[in-house]
């Protein structure tokens, strides 16, 4: 016998003015498998719980369904109340007699019927209950941080404040991403390098940071409180250990190579640094360029340099370490307009650059020491255009989405050209002007009142003609087509998910959106966290982000990361998926549903009938990655694998028990 | 399934519709109805499962087999699952699953699915009421 | 031999005088047959599909199921981009449309199947074995000394869905070609830009600047010629530029426009730029003297700067 | 059916959803002919979206087009515009509207083909300077190309032109059929 | 067909070549019977077996649910396959139930054989072999998948087909003089029978074929997408299908056989050809696989390739949701 216990509520009058709760109650004395049944006024109650332990003990009941309020309401207290009896806190099913009866129903016959009917579903799933224990797992007080850009290096300064361990990983040679190569950010104008290099300062000399440069993560194991990640280290050539960073060996290579940091603007030697303040300010090598390295020949560094730093054997290796959390911050690249916009000249004109391009032209420390000229003949440009959402807003170039940061970095840009260049003309093409954000329609009005003209409509097409850069367009709000003769095009590009952030945050079990933005566990209400646990996102990787959004996001992240490591051992759900590997055939129906890859197949090697050593596959659950959504399930016509507490056979007695 | 053979316990022969509904859009909508006082058709039975990926055909075919005279399966709108993808499978499965119902002569219109969030109480009470009346007038076969 | 089914277009027959003649040559030259399709008709360019979508496309179907039902084996290419884009489209709406293909068939009295492709001249032009073939038969080259603006227009590319072109903005097809022969392809904006020549009569006036910005990026850009490959594109860039002049003529001598005064005076001479079809180009570097080709056809004088590329060169007749 | 309706059928036989486009303006932008036209082709899909059906079929945009397809090419959205605009043309012409030089040159240029199976210029062009009262167009050129013989007097007659008509008929009454319908 | 004493040739001399170099333990081929109409299924383990093997229009059995006995063996085996049975392979190979390197391939092409499931084939030649023993020239074209769709039907056919298969076929015998034509037959013949019928026809339709049902599961037998280990009807505490007889419930079985296998079917009709009772139940999964068509909007074809992705274990952003 179930010896199953019933427990019906009034929940006040909420439940007892429409369902008579009596009738209820006897209707489940009735039921088969039920030794007790009894009603009252509150059940969640301190007196009403402890009705119910009383009545366990003295009925020796060992399964429990209270009728009452929706589950999502009471189910914990319910079960918290049974770890205190000798019911395992997993014989227990609520019936929804208050949402779903006598809150939705008037005529009390009829809700009482339905409600005899809930309680009878729940009875029947309550016999096929298992006992479940919650398991926990130690955590690792180590956090990861993917990617050192400002959100990279904003939420590894929060972990590390906050007294965790914090390993910040970066594929570049020095830290500091995007916001390094600006030059002044909106709305306050103040020097992009002046606010972010100090803070990468304070990160190299923090005690609980590791810098890692030159970076990738290779494979991950494992999942939420212990990562397994293999680190892969690139080769730099230089002994970091040693290096003092004096930048002979820089100024000694021959070789010339097309600085990806200055956008192509001015040239760098084989072994350099990203950028004169770099962190770690220690060169690397690199290697597709480097003449020793690719001819063997050369080798002039290792003679220039003082200390013997420079290792031409130097290899990638691969290690693993072990981390609690991780934070991705993987960043954004801008999107690569010349593949995309013919219509632009696909990069056929050298005058025709795009903002972060801009960015290193009127920077002080870039390749003009700040002086805004065309890359095509070195003149000053009279007449600069800047075309708006350049890849952004534009479906049929795979690009659906506002970029959010072009509006005011355009503005940022118009007002630059305009203070530098005295008597420019600055023309800026645009669909829409977005200025959400503090003081940011004021930087915009003040931009267009220091004479930008904002011409409405989107660019069609750039040509030449008499050397100039012809931008074509229609002005909508004059509705005439209207053509600009420029001497220098500022395309402000689309921010696009950083190259690989969709493939690395999949060895983390995190998904990414149909764009390529890493996804959030929820967009309004979870939106620094992951569907993979203990996966968290900070800044651009998520979605196109401003400074300010981005850093506010990153500590966001160290705050949901902190909470974690801040945990010895944290507790798991056992309502998770479980294969009988004897019926399981291994087809690996299941493993393609599996939304957090935890599910995979695995040979089992085993006697079996006549086969002494017989291989066959048979399905894996990792318990850690298994969420319990029982889509898996599904798909398994064996039934070998089945959800914990919502099993086929507890789903199926459910039905049976409507129509019996 | 054996339509001609239902025996209905429900009083005056009032159909019974099963629900499936997910833990945490469609179970939350219709607790939200109950919240707002909602009133629409006793006629409906919920069961609760974590994800409509959960609910397997096959306890379709048991439900209509015992004497469903409709059943329901709901869950999060597509890109809104609580677990990510599980609705997409559950879309394929009950186009599928519809298509080959239809075949066997049971009645499309005993057969429903649709995407409820956890916001969309009304849309619930709508639904429920709207498949209470279609069942309704089909009567019983 | 390489072997087309091939619709020459209204135009053949009248206003592309030196181009149906180079194109003649040409193909003779570079083993290409091009074998007419029996009783065209004209494709309905542009007019016909303006008034009836069901005209529009049973026009261009009557020629092509003739083609299909004579040839099923060949392509069928054209030399105009009007009529191109007219056949090229009816084929495509017949492919993937069994309603069309349908109405097209019931019109027409006669199957068809759109089975083969629609091509233009550029697409023959441009296949690897004809490239072969044109510098085999090259005569003589200019030798860097001619520099061409490569007007494709629009039809020859638009719409990339039907035509499957892949550089959208900035073909390279024709520049290839001509590079072949020596001449210089110029970088420059206009050569998918519409030229208007579909409203030559009904909105002359309004489709008049079209012309003009083709022509003046082109000489901007540092063009000697506008190279085109279509005849009616080249008919109305050609025209335009002699009623520009004659205008500026009237205005220097202080005197009203009047058209029907033409008729007894010269045709206007002045700062112009000449306008050839692709296989004009090819047929001269093919050897085909200024005579042979109808070159005083031209309503913008050619022989000048044709002249002056070939000039130094020992090894072959002068031009003209 | 109403105005709102006709319009929605125009756009269903287009294909084009008038909501699709943000006005973006990379149509007009680009259209060779934006000058001398009235809407363009993004005010057209403004008064689609605003159903205005009156302003779109009385405007010179539509009779304007050139049909180069420019518009839709560039479209971040993939309008196709000119699908519209041919839509709206023969909608035009079913209720009479038109533009008076668009409707000589049409008539006159499918007389022709009727007649001879293929365009003649010398034919087309005089009998369109005619009808539309402007004797003088082009008639520049024409000593030239009369006297390099680049137009006869002559028309070609294609064999199979009894055949041609009588299909072109078939065209026109399938047209009929579909408006019926 | 004259070619069919050639071919049984080579089949032999390659079966006994790879007995006789020990390179499979046996060779799954068929044999005759005392029934000059009829073949059996025969393990030939020597050389002389071999010689017994035939190949003719009566090898209506197909092969490639006999290499799941062996799914656990550590040696190879031998079998002659046609497109049917290659596509069995690699549905096999899919779900990994056998290991490829343990199956050698005796690719045979095949004219289309005595049997009615056989004149709905598309697929004759082999998709996958080791050896392929002749090759498919001469034969009805095969490969056409979008031929097959039935649209390009004349309506006539359509009608007839639908008009001879309807009711009456229940229970009749299934052997059909050779019809080697496929054009006449639509892919989808058996379900196309019953989709013109009215709601109420076409429960009354099943509720006939699944009366006389018997429940010996000989189409589950000798399916080979059922390559379960244990079958779900054979554990009723599982709940999902008690052992109770009754027509609701060989109905609820015969619906779900059908989608256990219905983005897997290789509609190699073999369900149909061994049911002891003559039932049409190849209509449930044809219907499947032309619903997964319908809203995919391509062809579905399983067991081209070992590597395809079945359509419930995958999803697209944009799938129909229509009633949803």
């Amino acid at each position: 016998m179930s010896r199953i216990g019933v427990f019906v509520c009034h929940c006040g009058t909420n439940l007892a003015s429409v369902v008579d709760v009596e009738k209820v109650a006897a209707a489940a004395r009735e039921l088969p498998g039920v030794s007790y049944a009894a009603e009252y006024k509150y059940m969640c109650s301190e007196p009403g719980q402890q009705m119910i332990l009383d009545a366990i003990a003295e009925h020796g009941l060992k399964r429990i369904v209270i009728a009452s309020c929706s589950p999502r309401m009471h189910e914990t207290t319910f079960r918290k109340m049974l770890k205190k009896s000798g019911v395992n806190e997993y014989l227990l099913e609520i019936a929804n007699i208050r949402e779903q009866v006598s809150w939705v129903h008037t005529d009390s016959g009829v809700a009482t019927e339905k409600a005899v009917d809930l309680v009878r579903m729940a009875v029947a799933k309550v016999a096929k209950d298992e006992p479940l224990k919650a398991s926990s797992i130690p955590i690792t007080k180590r956090a990861l941080v993917v990617g050192g850009g400002i959100a990279g290096i904003q939420a590894a300064l929060d972990i590390a404040d906050a007294g965790h361990e914090v390993w910040l990983l970066e594929r570049e040679p020095s830290i500091g991403g995007r916001m390094v190569m600006l030059d002044k950010t909106f709305p306050t104008l103040d020097c992009s390098a002046c606010i972010s290099t100090p803070k990468m300062v304070d990160m190299s000399a923090h005690p609980n940071i590791k810098l890692l440069t030159s970076c990738e993560v290779a494979a991950v194991r494992g999942y939420i409180g212990n990562f397994t990640v293999t680190i892969r280290q690139k080769a730099k050539y230089v002994n970091q250990d040693i290096c003092t960073g004096c930048g002979n060996c820089e100024e000694k290579c021959p070789v010339k190579v097309k600085s990806d940091f200055n956008k192509g603007l001015s040239d760098r030697p084989a072994i350099y640094r990203l950028f004169p303040q770099a962190v770690p300010a220690k060169p690397v090598i690199d290697r597709a360029h480097c003449l020793k390295l690719t001819k063997d020949r050369c080798g002039l560094c290792e003679k220039v340099c003082p200390l013997g730093c420079i290792d031409y054997a130097d290899e990638d290796r691969e290690y693993d370490e072990t981390f609690g959390a991780v934070v991705l911050a993987t960043g954004y690249g801008l999107c690569d307009w010349t593949a995309m916009y013919d219509e632009y000249g696909a990069g056929r004109f050298a005058d025709v650059i795009d903002g972060l391009a801009f960015e290193r032209l009127v920077n002080a420390s870039g390749p003009t020491e700040g002086h805004i000229v065309r890359p095509s003949d070195g003149a000053e440009p009279k007449t600069v255009v800047l075309v708006k959402c350049v890849g952004s807003r534009d479906p049929k170039k795979g690009k659906p989405w506002c970029s959010r940061a072009c509006c005011m970095y355009a503005a940022k840009h118009a007002h630059q050209i305009l203070e530098k260049i005295p008597g420019a003309r600055v023309f800026v093409f645009y669909i829409d002007v977005r200025t959400p954000g503090k003081n940011y329609e004021e930087f915009y009005d003040q931009t267009r009142k220091d004479g930008a003209v904002y011409v409405r409509g989107r660019v069609s097409r750039i040509y030449k003609e008499g050397g100039r850069l012809i931008c074509q367009g229609e002005d909508s709000l004059l509705g005439k087509q209207v053509r600009v003769a420029a001497d220098l095009v500022v395309l402000e590009t689309a921010m696009e998910p950083a190259a690989g952030a969709r493939e690395t945050a999949a060895l983390f079990g995190a998904s990414a959106d149909a764009n390529g933005w890493l996804q959030e566990a929820h967009p309004k209400l979870r939106p620094v966290e992951t569907q993979a646990g203990g996966v968290f996102l900070a800044g651009t990787c998520q979605g196109p982000k401003d400074i300010p959004d981005t850093v506010a996001q990153a500590s966001g992240a160290a705050a949901k990361a902190i909470g974690l490591l801040n945990k010895d051992e944290m507790e798991t759900s056992p309502m998770i998926v479980a294969v009988d590997e004897a019926k399981c055939s291994g087809c690996g129906a299941c493993v393609d549903i599996c939304p957090f890859g935890a599910l995979s197949l695995e040979i089992l090697t085993a006697r079996e009938g006549r086969w002494e050593r017989a291989e066959r596959f048979v399905c894996k659950v990792n318990a850690g990655l298994c969420q319990g959504c029982g889509a898996c399930t599904v798909a398994c016509r064996t039934g070998a694998i089945d959800l914990r507490g919502f099993r086929n056979v507890q789903i199926l007695e459910e039905i049976d028990a409507l129509w019996t | 399934m054996d339509v001609a053979n239902r025996t209905n316990t429900a009083a005056g022969g009032e159909p019974k519709i099963l629900a499936f509904c997910c833990n945490w859009c469609t179970y939350t909508g219709a607790d939200l109805a109950g919240l707002n006082r909602m009133k629409y058709p006793a006629n409906v039975r919920v069961v609760r499962v974590p994800c409509s990926g959960r609910v397997n055909p096959q306890f379709i075919l048991r439900a209509f087999a015992r004497g469903a005279d409709g059943v329901v399966v709901c869950g999060c709108h597509p890109g809104d699952c609580h677990y990510a993808t599980g609705n997409f499978f559950t879309r394929r499965r009950f186009m599928l699953m519809r298509g080959l119902l239809e075949f066997n002569g049971i009645d499309p219109r005993r057969f429903h699915a649709r995407w409820i969030s956890g916001s969309e109480a009304a849309k619930f009470r709508d639904f429920v009421s709207e498949v209470c009346a279609i069942v309704k007038g089909l009567g019983h076969e | 031999m390489i072997r087309y089914a091939y619709f020459p277009g209204c135009a053949s027959e009248s206003t592309a005088l030196s181009t149906t003649l180079a194109n003649e040559f040409v193909f003779g030259r570079i083993g290409v047959d091009l074998i007419e399709i029996k009783d065209w008709n004209c494709c309905g360019a542009t007019s016909a599909h303006v008034l009836s979508e069901a005209l529009g496309l049973a026009l261009p179907a009557r020629a092509l199921a003739r083609a299909e039902a004579d040839w099923p084996e060949l392509d069928v290419v054209t030399g105009c981009a009007s009529c191109y884009a007219r056949l090229k489209l009816t084929n495509h709406r017949v492919r993937q449309d069994g309603g069309t293909r349908y109405m097209v068939e019931k019109i027409l009295g006669r199957p068809y199947a759109a089975k083969r492709e629609v091509l233009n001249f550029l697409d023959v032009l441009s296949r690897d074995d004809v490239k072969a073939n044109i510098e085999e038969a090259l005569m003589r080259t200019f030798r860097g000394k001619l520099r061409v603006a490569c007007y494709y227009g629009c039809l020859n590319i638009r719409p990339c869905e039907v035509t499957g072109a892949k550089d959208r903005e900035n073909p390279v097809a024709m520049d290839e070609i001509a590079r072949l022969a020596g001449a210089v392809p110029v970088d420059w904006g206009y050569k998918t830009e519409c030229c208007g020549a579909a409203h030559q009569n009904d909105a002359a006036l309004e489709a008049r600047p079209l012309a003009g910005r083709i022509l003046h990026n082109a000489k901007e850009c540092g063009a000697d010629v506008l190279l085109t490959a279509c005849p009616m594109c080249q008919m109305n860039l050609e025209m335009r530029q002699a009623e520009y002049i004659r205008k500026n003529r009237d205005k220097a001598v202080g005197r009203q426009t009047f058209p029907l005064l033409d008729v007894v005076l010269p045709p206007p001479a002045g700062k112009t730029i000449p306008v050839l079809s692709i296989t004009e180009l090819l047929a001269i570097a093919m050897g085909a003297g200024g005579e042979r080709l109808r070159m005083d056809a031209h309503h913008v004088p050619v022989g000048r700067v044709i002249a002056d590329a070939l000039r130094d060169d020992a090894e072959t007749e002068v031009f003209l | 059916m109403t105005d709102h309706e006709t319009l929605q059928s125009l756009l269903d036989k287009a294909d084009v959803r008038q909501y699709d486009c943000y006005q973006c303006g990379k149509c007009s932008g680009g259209c060779p002919m934006a000058d001398a036209m009235d809407f363009g082709p993004r005010g057209i899909m403004r008064c689609a979206q605003v159903g205005s059906l009156g302003r779109i079929l009385g405007s010179s945009t539509i009779w304007l087009c050139t049909g180069c397809y420019a518009c839709v090419d560039r479209c971040p959205h993939d309008v196709n515009v000119p699908a519209l605009i041919e839509e709206a043309r023969y909608e035009a012409a079913r209720r009479g509207i038109g533009r008076h030089d668009s409707d000589v040159l049409n008539k006159v240029f499918v007389t022709n083909l009727k007649i001879f199976g293929r365009s003649h210029e010398m034919i087309l062009a005089g009998l369109y300077n005619l009808l539309a009262l402007k004797p003088a167009q082009d008639v520049a050129a024409l000593p030239h190309m009369l006297a390099k013989g680049m137009i006869g007097i002559k028309p070609n007659v294609i064999e199979g032109n009894d055949e041609l008509a009588e299909m072109m008929q078939r065209a026109c009454d399938w047209d009929k059929l579909e408006e019926k319908k | 067909m004259n070619n069919f004493s050639q071919q049984q040739q080579k089949i032999r001399s390659a079966a006994s070549r790879l007995l006789a170099d020990g390179t499979v333990r046996f060779v799954i081929g068929w044999a005759p019977t005392r029934f000059a109409e009829r073949t059996t299924v025969l393990f030939a383990h020597t050389e002389a077996e071999a010689q017994a093997l035939v190949w003719n229009a009566h090898c209506t059995a197909a092969l490639g649910k006999y290499l799941l006995d062996h799914r656990l063996a550590d040696y190879a085996v031998g079998i002659v396959a046609r497109g049917c049975e290659s596509r069995m392979i690699n549905r096999l190979l899919t779900d990994h139930q056998i290991w490829r390197e343990r199956v050698y391939i005796l690719g045979a092409p095949c004219p289309g054989m005595d049997a009615e499931r056989c004149a709905g084939c598309r697929e004759r030649a082999p998709v996958v072999w080791d050896e392929l023993l002749w090759d498919a020239d001469g034969m009805p074209e095969t490969g056409g998948r979008q031929d097959a769709a039935p649209t390009n039907l004349d309506e006539a056919t359509i009608a007839d087909v639908g008009a001879g298969l309807a009711l009456p076929a229940v229970g009749a015998a299934c052997s059909r003089p050779l019809d080697t034509d496929t054009s006449l037959r639509s892919r989808f013949f058996r379900a196309e029978a019953v989709e013109g019928l009215s709601a109420a026809e076409k429960f009354s339709y099943w509720d006939e074929v699944y009366a006389k049902c018997i429940r010996c599961y000989a189409c589950r037998q000798a399916c080979p997408v059922c390559s379960c280990r244990a079958c779900y009807v054979d554990m009723d505490r599982q709940g999902f299908q008690g052992k109770q007889h009754s027509a609701a419930d060989n109905r609820v079985f015969g619906v779900t056989r059908a989608f256990h296998v219905a983005d897997r079917c290789v509609e190699c009709g073999e369900c149909e050809r061994v049911c002891p009772m003559g039932l049409p139940i190849l209509g449930q999964t044809q219907k499947l696989i032309k619903e997964i068509e319908a809203l995919t909007g391509e062809a579905y074809v399983q067991g081209m390739d070992a590597e395809e992705e079945n359509f419930l274990g995958a999803f697209d952003l944009d799938d129909k949701d229509d009633f949803l």
